[in-house]
């Protein structure tokens, strides 16, 4: 039996093969500019991979995430700017020592919301527990009077809405539409030079593995046959005895703490945090990673992400005009052409020919990829 | 406070049961009592309000008034997961599987455990699972198709399934809506074969059409017609019931 | 990453194809610029080696030297950055037909930061890391540069920013080729309230950092040293399309001057619903920071006509410099297009930085940084400029008022040129 | 804040304030009627509304230019005709759209939204590459501008009452065509069984193209109708998708009544909020009550109780 929890053999080797291309082939080829781009993106692999859940699985299509990022984003960024406003970097400010968008807007004092963001402890739990918290306010208040589909779309899309005003119009206490920006040091530690951005990487790459594995833990639970067959025949679920709503709240959970956990590692990388996370359109900008990696494929969330924004960066160095163009017509491609993005792709065209070539050299039982046979039960 | 002091006369107890539908009564005023291992069929017109009276027992729809009492619990206050774990289990009238699970999985979904979140999460398939698996689909003939993705089933099969992803529930009341409906005539004897094994130390609520299928296996028979009981009794009973025979063969 | 040659050699390919049609139109356009006479021209006779003038690994060669052109061609704020880019794009072919700096011809390698701040820093490292390139000429919102900014200081590049802006920051790799808050704002009203008698204001501005800061600064000088009130103060988000309500409570007030700084395509929303609500500008004075000769385009001229700007530049300007620099411009973009006071600006950011390269005679940045303070340019369209000490311009405060074909008629101008204060005491 | 007016001043004003509020109703209901029918009847999530809205300003503005240059003399009607033109040009692109499109992801609304998200972004940029990136200013007949006067201290704004006036016929049209007429009948056929009206002999496919078509052709005519009061750049259709949603939603997504009766409170709640605090509260604050609402009442405001 080559199955366990967390994943099955042509799985293991997927996940490896992305392993050794993260953590190996990437940083051999990139120079230190590029492969910090890379972090970057890879932190939107985090929201994409918990919508592979939510959404692939569960079925719940959040136009929201931007919410979940920019949260655990900001959590990150007000520890990170607290330590940047050290009284002795801000004694230019007639408030030496609170951040200098605060002081820009006459607050003479670290508003209460901000003193604990002083402790690191208190901000790790911060980026897990908000988000996580306010998804499932959002979640119990929707699922359990079984607010659906287009529904919640559009009410997820509001929320986002809602929160950039707030981000933008509450300037003095979140920096406005500027956002949090010139963060310096975590612990002392300068996150700006080079090596540092290279220790950060592989820091994500790890944090991004460990969420592939909770990802695939999830999925291969019964907890993840259940988002399938609730995608499907909601009413069945139900009546089998399992209360559909805790289940769409779980999955709309741990893809807000994923993109949470995203959203902490763009302040980490970049450098800063602005309310321009929060909004709808990279929200649906997410969402669209996803698709183009495969709705269904874990893995492919990540190409996905990769994918997009590799093309997004090429396309507006060399056209920067046409873009856009490139970006929307994608979006329409793999929405008619190939639903199941890259995944689909790769499981319609060459996965068989591998497989081929496989077996005409030596002979497998039938479904031994079949991650469903893991009873062991017998094969026809 | 009439019908908690008859806990234990009847398995299920419907008393009263109105719901509206922007003013039109699906169901009117209905009452009726199960017995345990009681076999009941409903059967009625088109629109009569049969599959309402399910929905209302199950908990799909809400009821506007009166009560429905199982094992002397109240159901329509309950949420549809508890009502399924009081032990009351539905088949809907198309066949209601997943199609891009495969029939094990169909069935171990259904396998009353691990029904929370956290229960969902730490699942493990072990040998207590495999085998009522096993028994349930040696039962519903469909064990040599076990990890066949559900899609690929016959409509009969498919029927079968579902049959089978209440049998693993083990359900007290057992609630079929139009279980032969659909099927070819062999399959609808091996059906009929099928019913009469599971039926054993439950009751069950049948809804056909099929008057002979009726005649085999049901103890008693209600008859509903717009939303209300035209006449109750046994199979002879009814079909001799010239209100019965006036709705179904008049006008 | 110290060298990083084939980077530059490969950005210089891709930038041909780019450059090639637009010289040719420039060109021609060039013939016609008389004025260009009377611009600062570099000695053809003196090309200093580069290793001499390029100490840092910047992307100078013998023959060329590389700038970064950063605003958004894409998005919300393409609107506003276009003219910018423009005017910036005709500054360098300006300079190279003058002989370039230092005896090299600029090449500009333009990003888009597709109105997302993220972007504008990646785009400015990508610039400084991997371009190399000797000067940023980028930039627009706040917003962007606050991202910005941090990449060019720890890159140690150039940065050159056109816009009008809050104040509130001075930094060694930036020049403001824009007018700080008080600059813009405080000649404006002490204007308005001698001319119009003016005590009452009431400020309506979109809710980001720049409104809200330049409103402070306002209501301190209303209050203080204009001895009037403030009656209203309103912030609407950006994009807002709906002022029915604020126009009310204008009413209700009844205010001396509207003082405006909203920005964007709500400006076009705002002055139609005023104009069709019945307030008359010509009647009711309305002192607007926020609306150039770009704005007008959209919201019309008949609807604002009669309303007062507060700004450094008009295109109506009389001078000889301006008299060629509007002439280019139209050859090279266009008879519609009109100028700006921040297209302007963008024009100042390249001639500035070729003069104090000039007079540092390298192009390192730590020596342009040192030696900008003090550096003139005479042939400014906006009349002459000088960097201040604080990497800002000294420059004069203009009062305009708008005209039904979408210009301004220069009604006041402060005699001197005002001092740029970033940091402004007693408005804080 | 009162204390320092008059009484008559304070009833002007709230009698402004209210019609401040209508014109906002207006405005609400004419972006959210084209979408109410498409998202409404058809089930299909079309983000790219507010670009087909911003396709009739800009065919506006061709128009006005055009006449400014040909036809002087006639300039002060043009806005009919231009309307009109921005009907038919933005309903053809619609209906391109629902052939090319739309009509392979029925069975998918949500993927509908993604694939509709896409044409926005490329139909931005297919304005910012035709008509620039700068904004346009579309120039307004000479009537269209001003106000009436009507006493001292009340002024009618005249483009508000245009808008108003052509609120209420778009409105009228839309009700009779789809629920008096017979083709507003197929259209409902389809809505409701798509299988069976199919097997009674109505053309789905026709349908479902005109039915996009109108809907993307009322929001050309919404838009049309913005020139006055808003902005037309590449990107000023982005601002109106929010909202326009949430008034169709909260509506209750098939009803009719229902967008209306939404529009209306949501666009009274915000102008009265308007007038107390600042603009950004107020926005943040209705929108907060909606969705508040939607949580509570996640059917809409009116919404058919059907048994399924």
């Amino acid at each position: 039996m080559t199955d366990n929890r967390f994943f099955n053999r042509s799985e293991l080797i997927g996940i490896l093969v992305l392993a050794v291309f993260l953590v190996v082939v990437l940083p051999l080829t990139l120079d230190v500019f590029r492969l910090n781009l890379v972090a970057k993106y890879l932190t939107y692999a985090f929201v994409a991979l918990g919508l592979v859940i939510c959404w692939g699985y569960g079925g719940i299509l959040s136009l929201g995430q931007g919410v979940f990022f920019g949260l655990g984003g900001y959590c990150m960024a007000m520890f990170l700017k607290l330590e940047a406003s050290s009284v002795e970097n801000t004694k230019i400010q007639s408030t030496p020592g609170i951040p200098d968008f605060m002081d820009w807007n006459q607050i003479t004092s670290l508003p209460l919301l901000w003193q604990p963001f002083h402790s690191l402890t208190f901000t790790i739990l911060a980026i897990i527990l908000v988000p996580g918290i306010f998804a499932l306010i959002i979640g119990t208040a929707m699922f359990k009077r079984r607010v659906g589909g287009t529904y919640f779309a559009i009410i997820t899309q509001a929320v986002a809405a809602i929160l950039t005003i707030l981000i933008v119009g509450q300037q003095g206490y979140t920096g406005g539409i500027n956002g949090m920006t010139d963060l310096r040091t975590l612990k002392g530690w300068d996150i700006r030079p080079d090596h540092a951005k290279i220790v950060l990487y592989f820091f994500e790459v790890g944090l991004l593995l460990a969420c592939i594995m909770i990802a695939q833990f999830v999925r291969h639970s019964k907890l993840g046959r259940i988002l399938v067959a609730m995608r499907e025949k909601e009413d069945r679920v139900r009546f089998s005895g399992y209360s559909v709503a805790n289940f769409k709240i779980f999955a709309f959970c741990i893809a807000a703490v994923f993109a949470a956990i995203g959203g902490a590692m763009f302040a980490l990388n970049v450098g800063f945090m602005s309310p321009s996370f929060v909004g709808i359109v990279p929200s649906i900008e997410m969402v669209i990673y996803t698709a183009v990696g495969g709705r269904l494929s874990i893995l492919g969330a990540v190409y996905g992400t990769l994918l997009v924004n590799f093309a997004k960066t090429s396309l507006s160095e060399s056209f920067p005009e046409l873009w856009l163009f490139g970006l929307g017509g994608l979006f329409i491609t793999v929405v008619l052409a190939f639903p199941n993005g890259l995944a689909g792709i790769w499981g319609d065209y060459v996965q068989p020919r591998i497989d081929r070539l496989i077996s005409s050299r030596k002979p497998k039982p039938e479904g031994w990829t079949d991650n469903s046979v893991a009873d062991g039960a017998p094969a026809e | 406070m009439l019908v908690g002091q008859q806990p234990r006369e009847f398995l299920l107890a419907v008393e009263a049961l109105t719901v509206s539908f922007d003013g039109f009564k699906a169901v009117n005023d209905l009452s009726f009592y199960v017995d345990e291992n009681e076999i009941r069929v409903i059967i009625g017109p088109n629109g009569a309000g049969k599959t309402t009276v399910l929905d209302l027992i199950c908990g799909k729809t809400r009821a506007t008034s009166g009560s429905i009492q199982f094992r002397g619990k109240e159901l329509t206050r309950m949420k549809e997961n508890e009502i399924v774990k009081t032990g009351v289990g539905r088949k809907f009238q198309n066949p209601s599987i997943y199609d891009d699970l495969t029939v094990f999985e169909n069935l171990e979904i259904s396998y009353p455990r691990g029904r929370s979140v956290f229960g969902a999460l730490t699942f493990t398939r072990d040998a207590a699972v495999r085998d009522r698996v096993h028994e349930v689909a040696e039962m519903i003939f469909l064990q040599d198709r076990l990890n066949m993705s559900a899609d690929l089933l016959s409509h009969g099969q498919k029927q079968w399934l579902e049959i089978g992803m209440l049998l693993i529930q083990d359900p007290d009341l057992l609630m079929l809506d139009e279980p032969v409906a659909g099927m070819s005539v062999s399959e609808r004897a091996k059906t009929a074969e099928l019913l009469n094994r599971i039926i054993k130390n439950r009751s069950v609520l049948v809804i056909e059409h099929d008057m002979k299928f009726v005649e085999d296996i049901a103890h008693k028979v209600t008859v509903l017609h717009q939303g209300q009981i035209l006449s109750e009794g046994t199979m002879d009973k009814v079909k001799n019931d010239p209100k019965v025979i006036e709705v179904y063969l008049g006008h | 990453m110290s060298s990083n040659k084939s980077g530059v050699l490969m950005s210089d390919e891709a930038n041909k194809g780019l450059l090639s049609p637009l010289r040719r139109k420039l060109l021609m356009g060039m013939a016609a610029v008389p004025a260009i006479s009377m611009l600062p021209r570099a000695s053809f006779a003196q090309t200093p080696a580069t290793s001499a003038v390029n100490t840092t690994g910047l992307a100078v060669t013998d023959t060329e030297v590389t700038v970064g052109i950063l605003h958004s061609a894409t998005g919300t704020m393409a609107i506003s950055e276009t003219g910018s880019i423009e005017a910036e794009k005709l500054a360098i072919e300006q300079i190279n037909a003058a002989g370039g700096v230092l005896g090299r011809k600029i090449k500009f390698i333009q990003e888009d930061g597709a109105s997302d701040w993220p972007t504008f820093a990646e785009k400015a490292k990508k610039l400084l890391v991997n371009d190399k390139v000797a000067a940023i000429m980028g930039c627009w919102t706040s917003a962007s540069r606050k991202a910005v900014l941090p990449v060019v200081e720890q890159y140690n590049g150039m940065l050159y920013y056109p816009t009008f802006y809050e104040g509130l920051e001075q930094s060694k790799n930036v020049i403001y080729t824009g007018q700080e808050a008080t600059q813009q704002i405080l000649a404006g009203l002490d204007w308005i309230a001698k001319e119009k008698g003016a005590k009452s204001f009431f400020f309506i501005g979109s809710d980001y950092i720049w409104p809200r800061t330049s409103n402070k600064i306002a209501r301190k000088h209303v209050e203080n040293v204009l001895k009037g009130k403030v009656v209203g103060e309103e912030y609407y988000p950006l994009g807002n399309t709906q002022f029915n309500s604020v126009i009310n409570k204008i009413k209700l007030t009844k205010p001396d001057v509207i003082f405006t700084d909203v920005v964007g395509g709500s400006n076009v929303a705002f002055y139609k619903q005023l104009k069709a609500a019945g307030i008359d500008l010509s009647k009711q004075a309305l002192l607007t920071i926020s609306v150039t000769e770009d704005e007008i385009d959209g919201i019309g001229g008949e609807n604002i006509a009669g309303a007062y700007a507060c700004m450094k530049y008009f295109q109506s300007l009389d001078n000889p410099n301006n008299k060629a620099f509007v002439p280019a411009f139209k050859k090279m973009w266009g008879e519609k297009t009109v100028i700006g006071d921040v297209t302007q600006a963008a024009y100042l950011g390249p001639w500035l930085w070729k003069l104090t390269v000039e007079k540092a005679g390298s192009f390192d940045v730590d020596k342009i940084a040192a030696a900008s303070p003090g550096v003139e340019f005479k042939g400014a369209p906006e009349g002459y400029v000088r960097i201040h000490e604080n990497h800002h311009l000294w420059s004069k405060t203009r009062v305009g008022r708008a005209k039904l074909d979408g210009q301004f008629e220069l009604i006041y101008e402060t005699a001197d040129l005002v001092e740029p204060d970033p940091f402004p005491k007693g408005y804080q | 804040m009162f204390g320092d007016y008059s009484l008559g001043d304070l009833g002007s004003i709230f009698v402004m304030q209210g019609f401040a509020g209508l014109i906002l109703f207006s405005v609400y209901v004419l972006m959210a009627l084209g979408l109410a029918i498409i998202f409404g009847q058809m089930g299909v999530i079309n983000m790219a509304h507010g670009e087909f809205m911003i396709l009739g300003a800009y065919v506006t503005w061709m128009t006005s230019n055009f006449f400014q240059t040909y036809l002087p003399s006639l300039f002060s009607g043009y806005f009919f005709l231009a309307m009109i033109l921005a009907f038919v040009a933005s309903g053809a692109l619609g209906m391109l759209v629902e052939w090319v499109l739309i009509r392979h992801l029925y069975k998918r609304p949500l993927d509908t939204l993604l694939a509709t998200w896409g044409l926005s972004l490329m139909l931005q940029q297919a304005y910012r590459s035709v008509f620039g990136a700068r904004e346009v200013g579309v120039e307004l007949p000479q009537w269209m501008l001003g106000s009436l006067h009507v006493s001292d201290s009340i002024e009618v704004p005249i483009n508000g009452v245009f808008v108003m006036c052509l609120t209420v016929l778009i409105t009228v049209c839309v009700a009779y065509v789809m629920y008096k007429s017979r083709w507003g009948r197929q259209v409902r056929a389809v809505v409701q069984n798509r299988i069976m009206a199919g097997a009674v002999g109505i053309n789905t496919e026709k349908v479902d193209r005109y039915t996009f078509g109108l809907g993307c052709g009322i929001a050309g005519v919404a838009g049309s109708a913005f020139t006055m009061i808003g902005s037309t750049g590449p990107t000023s259709g982005q601002l109106y998708i929010v909202d326009t949603f949430l008034v169709v939603v909260f509506g209750g997504a098939a009803s009719l009544l229902g967008t209306i009766a939404s529009a209306f409170s949501i666009s009274q709640t915000q102008s009265t909020l308007e007038f107390f605090m600042s603009g950004s509260m107020a926005k943040v604050l209705t929108l907060l009550a909606v969705v508040g609402i939607l949580m509570l009442r996640p059917q809409g405001l009116f919404a058919l109780k059907v048994r399924k």
